[in-house]
């Protein structure tokens, strides 16, 4: 346990290092801004990681919790004049009960059902925000004002890769908190062994429901500061792909690792930066990456590495 | 009554399209209770193929089908045995997440592949029996709709016949009723599962070419039909064949109607509403089964 | 742990190592035009001529000397219509390319995404996609090729009008640019005594539109249908409309389905279907004197012979003119520096495009007139130049 | 005093009856043993004990209180746990952090103080953790406090079940056939450790197919033949009755 106290405060420094020490090699604002889609989509990851690597349910469908975050920032900061972090705070508290609601009926189910239900709600969420003009401005998006803080408008690049850093440096820490606790042995006992989990007095489908929630919420708030963010929203961002990019992010960095989420979202986000010099074979080169990135390392990047670096290395087991 | 009817046919067109490709869902599910998300992706190779070997090839529509077929019937093939199979086939197996991630990143690639070797552009396929609309109590079908109507009951007759009478057919059904099991008897699973995907990859090229002709075919027109296709399937209730037929049609129906009578503007939210409500109330799907688990 | 914090590290160096490599070219020498374009995805229909343009004339103009003495370079990044990535793309054009200028944003999407950055930036941006709200209002350093959703609209309008045709059903898909051509058809409808007495809807990825026709057909007293589209979905309409035997109902589509696939596609059912395109689509049956003629004849030809005897689309147009006024800008300005360019671009007169003749200015930074959109009538499958 | 009563309990799987009106009823602080040849639906009734499965008819009850329709995790909370015949360990975990689990019900975490780590919910955490420990001692897994569930030998992943059921301080502790797979003097020692743990004031229920072992520590046998009761009484009762011999040694034997 102390150890893992230790990996816990050393990696966070780690982490705190690497964003306060980042600025010194970005050299402009493209790299800012690739920095803050890593760290937002960091976000959405770390939180959907307690959902799929720690409790093992699986979601496609997360991407229309992040466009709903986004959109209610989006629309109640510019249609309705609300104060940005008030409208964050809704968009937060909406997409948790809109989770909370779906989430019972569907978390009693399994595996490829509970795939195909968020999938089926992210995709619903990505139709009405693309029909619903008046309000969201349909397919071509709408401009979000800046967010305020009192008198000080929240805007430009190196503000808001602070922001996004502090911010993921927190969901971090929060995170790694959970899963070091009692509801996150919780989590992980429903994942390893449901059956046993109930025997010992979880109750599995609300531990379920909870943890579904806070992933959603998780992906709200990002959602809602990358609309800030980047001044514009399309309802893109709900779409189909764009819950399997997370998904992916998750996997590809390895399942039940909070670090790993991050490195798999700074992977992906970069990724297509490299790629797109491969300009119309880019698709093919990002599937083949992902076959194979899952058939040799099953369990991700992250856990692998640290399973090859141990055993150079020679050390204890764990 | 006309306008009843004309809203029918075109719902069970298309349905038959979602049935065809859920098909494909269940027949994947059975062997290995894995969910294939490149299902939509042989659809798109069935319909582009053809086309290429047409217009490339030279070759007339009777000689394109069966080889685009073939074609794609080698993709899953080989889709089963260089992309799942190392995965599945490693010791303690792989889970549902990983399959999950490997087949999106085929469906990815192949529509990768088919972009960059025959384009961007949406392409058709001429009718197998002319364009002339029939007719029908003042409704009006295309003559290839009656096409896919009929080779999808063709494909119902033949997979009953070879699941019901064939050895492989049986053993492919013990395979899905008990993986263990059909080991412990001396069925190779491995062959079963590379067969269920050679089968259902022949299956969604078929699909692709007659559909080809009224829904043209694009690199891309895969994603939305394998989603519309997985929601078939699980409406059907999952691994059930007649199930994803019905399932199929019912969403094509529902799709239809719900345009028709209510309004278009949330026509393609239909499928995804319906399976919502579905598995809220009834998980299992209308025609699955349920299962204990057992400990 | 000492393990963990090393190989994250590591993970980060290397991504933005090979950032710093792929991104670190020269900064001198060639004027650097910049372009996001929706190569792939589902408006590939636009961003792949652009795009294919783009590479061409920028050979072109190198091989006969370049501009002001300098070589010109294109970089090309692919957006697949996504806004999000467009405003990353525009960054690393502005930020990590140095580009000179951007020319690009097929869609209405991505460029009003990229407003913002640009603006900041000052860096000029030539637009080609579709929506009246990129410029209105005005924004400084934004310019737009193509004609608008709204003038194409209106050229159906008149058209009807001018045939005695007052009921309108209207049809369209459900993505940005339908949806902006359904507006306005809508809106501008009153203004030609038109009104619409059917609205239908379809997603990019249906299949089958005959419910949605059948609907607009049994509206009892439909004189024309307005489609608002382009792709896929506009060869199944064609194909619908026929099979429902709807011939008597006038078709118009708006200029997405400006290209030969469209008909080819739809399999004779868009014959009597009428669409207001630009020049370039009909410069064979332009008159001799018409000064669009050498331009569009000259650019057809190029674009065949680059592409394989591609047909080209009104799309790989809007590239075209987007270039050509840059550089012309350029030459005018003398040079590359970025609000004379800008300057220039506003000063546009007169300039004869694949879309039109451009007349910009402070208060117009599109530059066309309604006369340069061409009606023209699907006949035994290829496009006839009415007026 | 009852702690378990079963009557008239019938559970069916499709035509097979695993447990057929069935009726019994265990008493506190002692060990009892529940027998039978394969298939005679030992482990389905102690699924139908925890709630994981749902019985045909039939009623349980716990302490005098209806249980029946209850979840598992309810049962739980009302003192049942168990362990299971083919382990259910939770594989993902360190072996301490599963007998961490076990605490669950007294931990009761919650959420916000868990996000934050608050001070309060963080000496919690210790306390369970040490109490964990002792727990592994106890069961005498000592040696592998920090190692991972996944590491560990089958002999060892036995007690970590039987630890992480302890953690729970049951009132009622079935066993499902703690020795299978055991060499001899693990048995032995598994025969002692649930001696002690009956002497500590646990009721334990053990199904086990080692007949010295149950012979050896059982207070009370249950014998169940194809669902139904077959008899009951102590050792030597049962020892002693011509159904049990005939059912064990096939007919002729008697």
């Amino acid at each position: 346990m102390r150890r893992l106290l230790d990996a816990r405060t050393g990696g966070l420094l780690a982490l705190a290092l690497i964003i306060a020490l980042l600025p010194l090699i970005l050299p402009n604002k493209f790299y800012y801004d690739v920095a803050i889609k890593t760290a937002l989509n960091a976000l959405v990851c770390v939180g959907l990681n307690l959902l799929i690597g720690y409790a093992g349910q699986i979601s496609l469908g997360h991407a229309g919790f992040f466009a709903l975050g986004g959109y209610a920032s989006a629309v109640l900061t510019a249609r309705y004049q609300w104060n940005g972090f008030a409208a964050m705070a809704v968009g937060m508290a909406g997409v948790g009960l809109l989770a909370f609601i779906v989430a019972r009926p569907i978390l009693r189910l399994r595996g490829h059902y509970l795939a195909m239900a968020t999938l089926g709600l992210g995709i619903i969420i990505a139709i009405v925000l693309n029909r619903e003009i008046p309000i969201t401005g349909g397919p071509d998006g709408m401009t979000v004002p800046a967010l305020r803080l009192g008198e000080w408008r929240l805007i430009g690049t190196t503000t808001w890769y602070w922001i996004s850093g502090g911010v993921l440096l927190i969901a971090v820490w929060l995170a790694l908190n959970l899963i070091d606790s009692g509801v996150g042995r919780a989590l992980r006992a429903l994942h390893g062994s449901e059956v046993a989990a109930e025997t010992v007095g979880i109750d599995t489908t609300r531990y379920k429901v909870l943890i579904f929630v806070i992933s959603a919420v998780f992906a709200s708030l990002a959602g809602s500061l990358f609309a800030h963010a980047e001044r514009f929203i399309t309802p893109t961002e709900a779409g189909f792909m764009r819950s399997i990019e997370f998904v992916t992010m998750v996997v590809l960095g390895g399942m039940a690792s909070t670090y790993g989420a991050v490195v798999g979202a700074a992977i992906l986000t970069v990724l297509p930066q490299l790629l797109t010099k491969l300009h119309d074979y880019e698709h093919l080169a990002f599937g083949a990456v992902l076959i194979l990135v899952m058939i040799f390392m099953p369990k991700g990047l992250v856990p692998t590495l640290q399973n090859r670096l141990r055993h150079l290395v020679g050390g204890q087991p764990r | 009554m006309a306008e009843f009817l004309q809203f029918a046919f075109s719902g069970l067109t298309v349905g038959a399209i979602y049935a065809l490709v859920a098909l494909g869902f269940a027949l994947i599910y059975n062997a290995s209770h894995v969910i294939n998300f490149a299902q939509g992706e042989f659809v798109t190779i069935g319909g582009m193929a053809t086309v290429a070997l047409m217009t490339g090839g030279g070759l007339p529509l009777l000689l394109a089908i069966p080889a685009a077929v073939m074609i794609t019937a080698l993709v899953g093939l080989a889709l089963e045995k260089f992309a799942v199979e190392p995965a599945i086939g490693r010791p303690g197996g792989a889970s549902v997440v990983t399959i999950i991630i490997i087949t999106i990143g085929a469906s990815i690639f192949i529509r990768g592949v088919v972009q960059v070797t025959l384009g961007k552009d949406f392409h058709r396929l001429p009718a197998f029996s002319g364009e002339a609309p029939i007719d029908i109590l003042g409704a009006r079908l295309q003559p290839q709709s009656l096409w896919v109507l009929g080779v999808t009951l063709l494909v119902v007759a033949a997979l009953w016949w070879f699941f019901g009478r064939t050895r492989f057919g049986k053993a492919m059904l013990a395979t899905s009723h008990n993986r263990l099991a059909a080991q412990l008897v001396g069925i190779d699973t491995r062959l079963v599962l590379l067969a269920s995907f050679g089968l259902s990859a022949a299956l969604g090229g078929l699909a692709g070419i007659l559909t080809a002709p009224i829904t043209l075919t694009k690199y891309d027109i895969g994603i939305m039909l394998g989603l519309k296709g997985f929601a078939a399937a699980i409406l059907g209730g999952l691994g059930s064949g007649p199930g994803a037929i019905v399932g199929g049609i019912a969403l094509g129906l529902a799709e239809a109607l719900a345009a028709g009578y209510i309004s278009s503007a949330y026509k393609d939210a239909v499928a995804f509403i319906i399976i919502l409500v579905v598995l809220f109330v009834r998980p299992s799907g209308l025609l699955g089964g349920r299962s204990t688990e057992r400990v | 742990m000492n393990k963990r914090n090393f190989l994250r590290t590591a993970a980060a160096l290397v991504a933005l190592g090979a950032l710093g490599i792929a991104g670190a070219q020269a900064q001198q020498g060639p004027i650097k035009i910049g372009s996001f374009l929706a190569v792939t995805g589902p408006a590939s229909f636009l961003g792949d001529p652009e795009a294919k343009t783009l590479r061409l004339y920028v050979d072109m103009v190198n091989k006969a000397g370049g501009v002001n003495g300098r070589q010109l370079q294109a970089v090309i990044y692919d957006s697949a219509g996504d806004a999000r990535q467009a405003v990353t793309f525009a960054r690393r054009l502005i930020e990590e390319d140095k580009v000179d200028i951007i020319v690009g944003g097929s869609t209405t999407g991505e460029t009003m995404a990229v407003v913002p950055v640009v603006e900041e930036a000052q860096i000029p941006f030539i637009s080609l996609a579709g929506a009246n709200v990129i410029v209105e209002p005005v924004k400084k350093w934004v310019f737009k090729m193509p004609h608008s959703d709204r003038m194409a609209v209106e050229k159906i309008y008149e058209d009807m009008k001018k045939n005695g045709k007052t009921k309108a059903a209207v049809l369209g898909g459900s993505g940005g640019f339908d949806q902006s051509c359904r507006k306005e058809a809508k809106d501008l409808a009153s203004r030609y005594g038109i009104t619409v007495i059917a609205d239908e809807t379809y997603a990019p990825t249906d299949t089958d539109m005959t419910v949605q026709l059948t609907k607009i057909k049994n509206t009892p007293g439909v004189e024309g249908i307005v489609g608002c589209g382009f792709g896929a979905p506009t060869a199944i309409t064609a194909r619908n409309y026929r099979q429902l035997g709807m011939q008597n109902i006038q078709f118009y589509f708006n200029h997405g389905v400006g290209s030969q696939q469209f008909i080819d596609g739809a399999g004779g059912g868009a014959e009597g279907m009428r669409v207001p395109v630009a020049a370039l689509l009909v410069a064979n049956q332009l008159a001799g004197n018409d000064p669009q003629k050498k331009v569009a004849e000259d650019y057809t030809r190029a674009y065949r012979a680059a592409n394989n005897n591609e047909a080209v689309s009104t799309f790989g147009g809007h590239m075209y003119d987007g270039f050509m006024i840059a550089i012309e800008a350029m030459k005018r300005a003398g040079g590359t520096d970025k609000a004379k360019v800008r300057d220039e671009i506003e000063k546009t007169k007169g300039f004869v495009g694949a879309d039109g003749i451009y007349n910009m200015s402070a208060t117009d930074h599109m530059g066309l007139t309604l006369d340069s959109f061409k009606m023209v009538e699907v006949r035994n499958n290829t496009w006839k130049l009415l007026y | 005093m009852s702690v378990l009563t079963v009557e008239n309990l019938s559970k069916g799987f499709g035509g097979v009856q695993a447990v057929a009106e069935l009726s019994f009823s265990i008493t506190e602080k002692r060990i009892h043993s529940i027998i039978g040849p394969n298939g005679a639906g030992k482990t389905t009734l102690f699924n139908l004990i925890t709630g994981i499965y749902t019985p045909s008819s039939g009623r349980i009850s716990l302490l005098g209180d209806d249980i029946t329709g209850l979840p598992t995790a309810a049962r739980a909370a009302r003192g049942i746990q168990r362990t299971f015949q083919n382990l259910q360990i939770f594989f993902n975990m360190t072996a301490l952090e599963n007998v961490m689990v076990g605490r669950h019900l007294s931990l009761r975490p919650r959420l916000l103080p868990s996000l934050l780590r608050l001070p309060a919910s963080a000496r919690a955490d210790r306390e369970t953790e040490a109490q964990a420990a002792d727990l592994m001692a106890y069961v005498g897994l000592g040696k592998w406090l920090d190692a991972d569930a996944d590491a560990m030998p089958y002999g060892a992943l036995k007690r970590l079940e039987i630890a992480r059921a302890l953690a729970a301080r049951p009132r009622l502790l079935l066993l499902d056939e703690p020795a299978a797979g055991l060499n001899a003097v693990e048995t032995a020692e598994i025969d002692e450790l649930i001696k002690r743990i009956a002497a500590g004031g646990t009721t334990v229920v053990l199904v086990e197919h080692d007949m010295k072992l149950v012979m050896g520590v059982s207070d009370h046998i249950l014998v169940l033949d194809y669902g139904r009761k077959l008899a009951d009484g102590t050792a030597a009762e049962v020892r002693a009755n011509p159904d049990v011999i005939r059912a064990y040694l096939g007919a002729g034997a008697a």
